[in-house]
């Protein structure tokens, strides 16, 4: 799960890393008391979990109250989704660091980047000046120790009192993603303040979903999400994604659902929606379906080749959704795996057609969806 | 020879007693594979499919031989279970959970890495040798998928192994050893280290990979065939050709970050080192004949 | 550091590990309301750090307030220096398990040690009924694995709740044992009561004084002492012990004071006391030697073999601290090492005879001793 | 031939900038070691007795080559300088940090374990080779006592170090190389670990141990002498033989615990294999003699 900056602040804030004064508004009644709290010059800060806010313009330096309403109004009523923003004091900046910790598979550690150009995106950095980027391995069992704390910050170019305050910052955000279960913790960009005081710009914090029994846990709310129909799937525990194309993927299974996208779009189609109700969710073909009825789409694709998500258990649940549902579109099947052929029988029943080649259906799908016959 | 699994290999069954456990346990045994005992805590004493069950995997390796181990066992405890099996010295071990956390999931391929142990998964199926032995949970009973062969298969995603493998199947091939790698961002072992097996083992002609968008999988393999460890054919299929960058369609593997792990990147590695890959799970056969001069 | 019984059981209960009802005095006056709280029947426990309190009858068990009141007064008056009782309500017991933690310097691990015979001394167990000891290693970068947990509670053949309970138990008691850098931290014995609840009958936490620095400090008081010389040595951070002989031996380093301890025995002679000014010590002559004085000794022996330890600033001290103490026992020097030479000119102008050879000078010290002229 | 240092050993020295650090440096250069850098965090560019400080070691080693390293580092930070010294693949560390937490102590010996680095100390005064080079705090230039010869000693003991190599000289030998373990219950490595390479040395003809009451390191070379591992003469010389048992008496390492680690089991333990036990530092020149046939 993503956090929104000002959540990750909460918790860098809670470790003891500095954070620029802060509030977080919902409204623009709240404007002038945050700004009470934090003074002019400040910094509205739309939270939404996008990357690229400041290029988007959903972040405004504002001088004035005037100044300060106008743009959160713009901010409130733009077009992207912003409910809540962050209204934070403008901290004067005599450098910027950028400082992120993730896991590297490969060697099984965890990863600490560092990079003296702070504020730029690390995609970017990685590209223009590849040479900049510190990494630096942690062993899990044994923790990030102090001399690799140190070796960062010597790296860095850093010394005295601001490679004291860096080094702490470094071994608290590496507490923080210890205890968060972090998949990613990010500061960028860190501020270097003309006092040498060191506060996080920005933060970012992706908590494993997998660790959620063990971890503090977020309300899902709407703000999380591109879409109303993402985050109520979201809400069901199924993966959806919205797209605004013609055809409805039902899909069982990541890789498969992925595959099958790929083919639509080598054969011209395009995608109403991602939709994956494979493993734990291949009973919910009924909640699957009322999703991808949502979309304007014109067909809807089932595909599946599952073991444990048995295709006669799967084939009666679409059945089933059919009947209740009375779907408005056509509805392509192509059911194999464990129980293959009564699955088959039973779409045959229902009256569906049942396909077997996974091409052959998305052809299907995609000549069903230019308007051709089923 | 077979990788990983034969009919021979003696196998544990961590969390037998369990649903799943028992299931698959019985579909393993179906399959030819050798389960010789079970473990659950504080079930010794149970028989599962007429092999004892016991407490800790420690007493059963005191009255048992094993050789491998397969994990039946939920991810919150499959760090706990695996690091059991390594302890008493199991060197191949199988995870099917489905959602490992991330920070167990990296102590679980730190250990493995430690002690030269394979560790398979998790968000796996598992590895199966068709015809001889099966460990996880593939549909083996499906024939036109899992039809013993001489092509070598290795998997990072579970719904795209039975498509792949039935276009393998179509082609008048079959599969020698079959190896679940998992979908997950920090499988135990990856693909290149499995490589090394596929090329000393007899009974493959050619790998197969089965790939995705996100991380450095297929890149490794392709470094291992350039570097010379790896000789046989290497063609792959991939799957997230088109899937828009950042979003993260289906495995948390399977996202491209810091502009590193885009199917293109994957194809220009692996051509590059002469190896094929498949723009549809249909070609997978042309290119197994290509590559095999057939 | 060792604690007291009554200070393990406060960490026991801070980590969430059940111990008695209890109530800890200093006087017999705070016995009645003790009593009140704990009830009829109740154990008074003498609150030393020597081993073997049952069989030294420094643990009764009374029935009623007028058996209280008479053995406390007892246990208060003992020769065992007895200032803090702890009173407890006698627990009714199914079943006792020994527990400990402690560190096992050749494979470099955390060592779990159990046994189903609760309430003997792990020595005893040791050369009694070896086979019965269960010994578990955690790797310290690993921690304790949850299977290794369950792996000793199927050792001591437990199962149903107690089995629960004590896996709980040695999982907080290595935590206990990690959070407190303890040298030793052991449950013996761990009772199992009628109702299977699983309390620490007893508790023994020794904290390694090299971690003092992130560790909770216990302040020093007379009361972990056998003497007060020991005591008082100890809050100068001088390593002493008390003995009875005549010898007071006053080294430099721990192993060549032990040694020459060994040689005076070897001699027939007898020590008064340890004390060893060695390391940071070594400028600490004239307290030493204040310490040395306070015993009964007949003659002061003074062996180094130094380094660090100057010889002539060892030399020096000790010609300022007999011009100061005027000591009333002739005192026998062998005090070689770096700048040697300089110290044997610095002790014999100020008269003394300065030996070069251990066993000669231990010699001349026990026939001294005995009676001879120096 | 030396064991573990010689004058070509090339020293870099952890804190070399301390007031310790400093004139141990200098010393040991006097002795004949190979000082070739220092590291001090912040203290970059600085000088040292001609050897040019760093910041880190990894620093140090992308301008230097380095065998060995040197600590003289509080014991509180003790475990955060092996570490650094084992990042950079230094595989020869003595640390003579007197007070290292037994904690941080478990987990130093545990990391040189695991990737086979030899930990030597805390709480120790290092190891010399006479007239050849040094790490650590040896008087050298007290020449009754460190005089170059064919007899390898180990010592758990600082302080009875001086007295009975002092006796060895006086014998009419001299020392090969001296390995002073150190006095603390989890030393970085033990007796039995050392008595390989002495065994290897053709410059040793005898080794002599200095040990005391408590833990087990005597009886362990005892078994490496059974096992036909260390096959030159052995002799010890043991403090505590008539220490009160339970008193800690010195040493951390020094307490008898569990029945286990008196000096009469040791005594047994050794002269059970042919190993001599001298009762007293005067004697160990006639044992030395005795067994090498002199």
């Amino acid at each position: 799960m993503k956090l929104f900056e000002y959540q990750a602040k909460e918790v860098f804030k809670n470790i003891g890393i500095s954070i620029p004064e802060g509030v977080v508004i919902t409204s623009i009644s709240e404007l002038k008391r945050a700004a009470g709290k934090t003074g002019f010059p400040l910094v509205l800060k739309s939270q939404i979990l996008m990357g690229g806010r400041g290029k988007a313009g959903l972040i405004r330096f504002v001088k004035d109250q005037v100044e300060a309403d106008k743009n959160c109004l713009e901010l409130f009523e733009s077009d992207y989704n912003v409910n809540t923003i962050l209204v934070e004091e403008a901290v004067g900046i005599k450098n910027e660091i950028y400082l992120s910790i993730t896991v590297d598979p490969v060697t099984a550690s965890h990863m600490i980047i560092a990079c003296s150009d702070g504020g730029v995106e690390i995609e970017t950095l990685a590209v223009e000046a590849p040479e900049k980027i510190i990494r630096e391995f942690v062993d899990p069992n044994l923790g990030l120790m102090p001399f690799q704390i140190k070796d960062i910050a010597f790296r860095l170019g850093l010394e005295g009192e601001v490679l004291k305050k860096i080094s702490s910052v470094i071994g608290k955000l590496y507490q923080a993603f210890l205890k968060n279960d972090a998949e990613l913790i990010e500061i960028n960009p860190l501020f270097i303040t003309g006092n040498d005081d060191v506060i996080a710009g920005d933060g970012k914090l992706s908590i494993d979903d997998n660790a959620e029994f063990r971890q503090k846990t977020y309300e899902i709310t709407r703000e999380y999400f591109d879409s109303d129909a993402e985050y109520e799937s979201a809400l069901e525990g199924i993966p959806y994604l919205q797209f605004d194309g013609d055809i409805s993927l039902m899909c069982a299974g990541a890789g498969l659902t992925t595959t099958v996208y790929d083919l639509i779009n080598y054969e011209g189609g395009t995608v109403a929606n991602y939709l994956e109700f494979g493993g734990p969710n291949y009973k919910k073909a009924l909640r699957a379906m009322e999703l991808c009825l949502k979309n304007d789409s014109k067909v809807i694709l089932i595909v599946t080749f599952g073991t444990i998500a048995r295709a006669d258990v799967m084939a009666e649940g679409i059945v089933d959704a059919i009947n209740r549902l009375k779907p408005d579109r056509p509805i392509i099947t192509c059911i194999r795996g464990t129980n293959e052929e009564a699955a088959s029988k039973i779409l045959t029943k229902a009256g569906l057609v049942p396909l077997y080649d996974t091409e052959e259906a998305v052809r299907k799908a995609v000549s069903v969806a230019a308007g051709d016959e089923l | 020879m077979s990788i990983f699994i034969d009919e021979k290999t003696r196998v544990l069954v961590q969390g037998i007693t369990g649903k799943e456990g028992k299931y698959w346990t019985e579909h393993m045994i179906g399959c030819g594979t050798t389960v010789v005992a079970g473990v659950t805590p504080g079930k010794e004493g149970q028989q599962i499919e007429g092999r004892t069950v016991y407490h800790s995997v420690r007493r059963a390796l005191s009255k048992v031989e094993v050789e491998a181990s397969m994990l039946f066992v939920p991810p919150m405890f499959t760090k706990d279970a695996v690091f059991e099996a390594l302890d008493s010295g199991i060197k191949k071990i199988v995870t099917v959970a489905d959602g490992i956390p991330l920070h167990d999931a990296i102590q679980i391929r730190r250990a493995a890495l430690s002690v030269g142990a394979l560790v398979i998964g998790g968000n796996t199926s598992g590895v199966i040798s068709p015809g001889k032995a099966m460990m996880g949970f593939f549909p083996y009973w499906i024939e036109r998928v899992y039809k013993p062969g001489r092509i070598g298969v290795m998997t990072r995603i579970g719904s795209l192994t039975n498509e792949v493998t039935a276009m393998i199947v179509k082609a008048g091939f079959g599969v020698s050893s079959l190896i679940g790698i998992g979908g997950d961002p920090v499988p135990g072992t990856r693909f290149a280290e499995m490589l090394p097996f596929y090329e000393a083992d007899d009974k493959t002609d050619a790998v197969v990979i089965i790939g995705e968008l996100g991380g450095s999988m297929e890149e490794e393999c392709a470094e291992m065939k350039r570097d010379g460890l790896y000789t046989k054919p290497l063609v792959a299929f991939l799957g997230g050709r088109t899937a828009p960058v950042g979003k993260r369609m289906g495995h948390a593997g399977a996202i491209v970050s810091g502009g590193k792990g885009t199917v293109k990147d994957k194809i220009e590695a692996i051509e590059s080192v002469g190896g094929k890959v498949a723009e549809r799970p249909r070609f997978i056969g042309d290119l197994l004949k290509e590559v095999l001069g057939l």
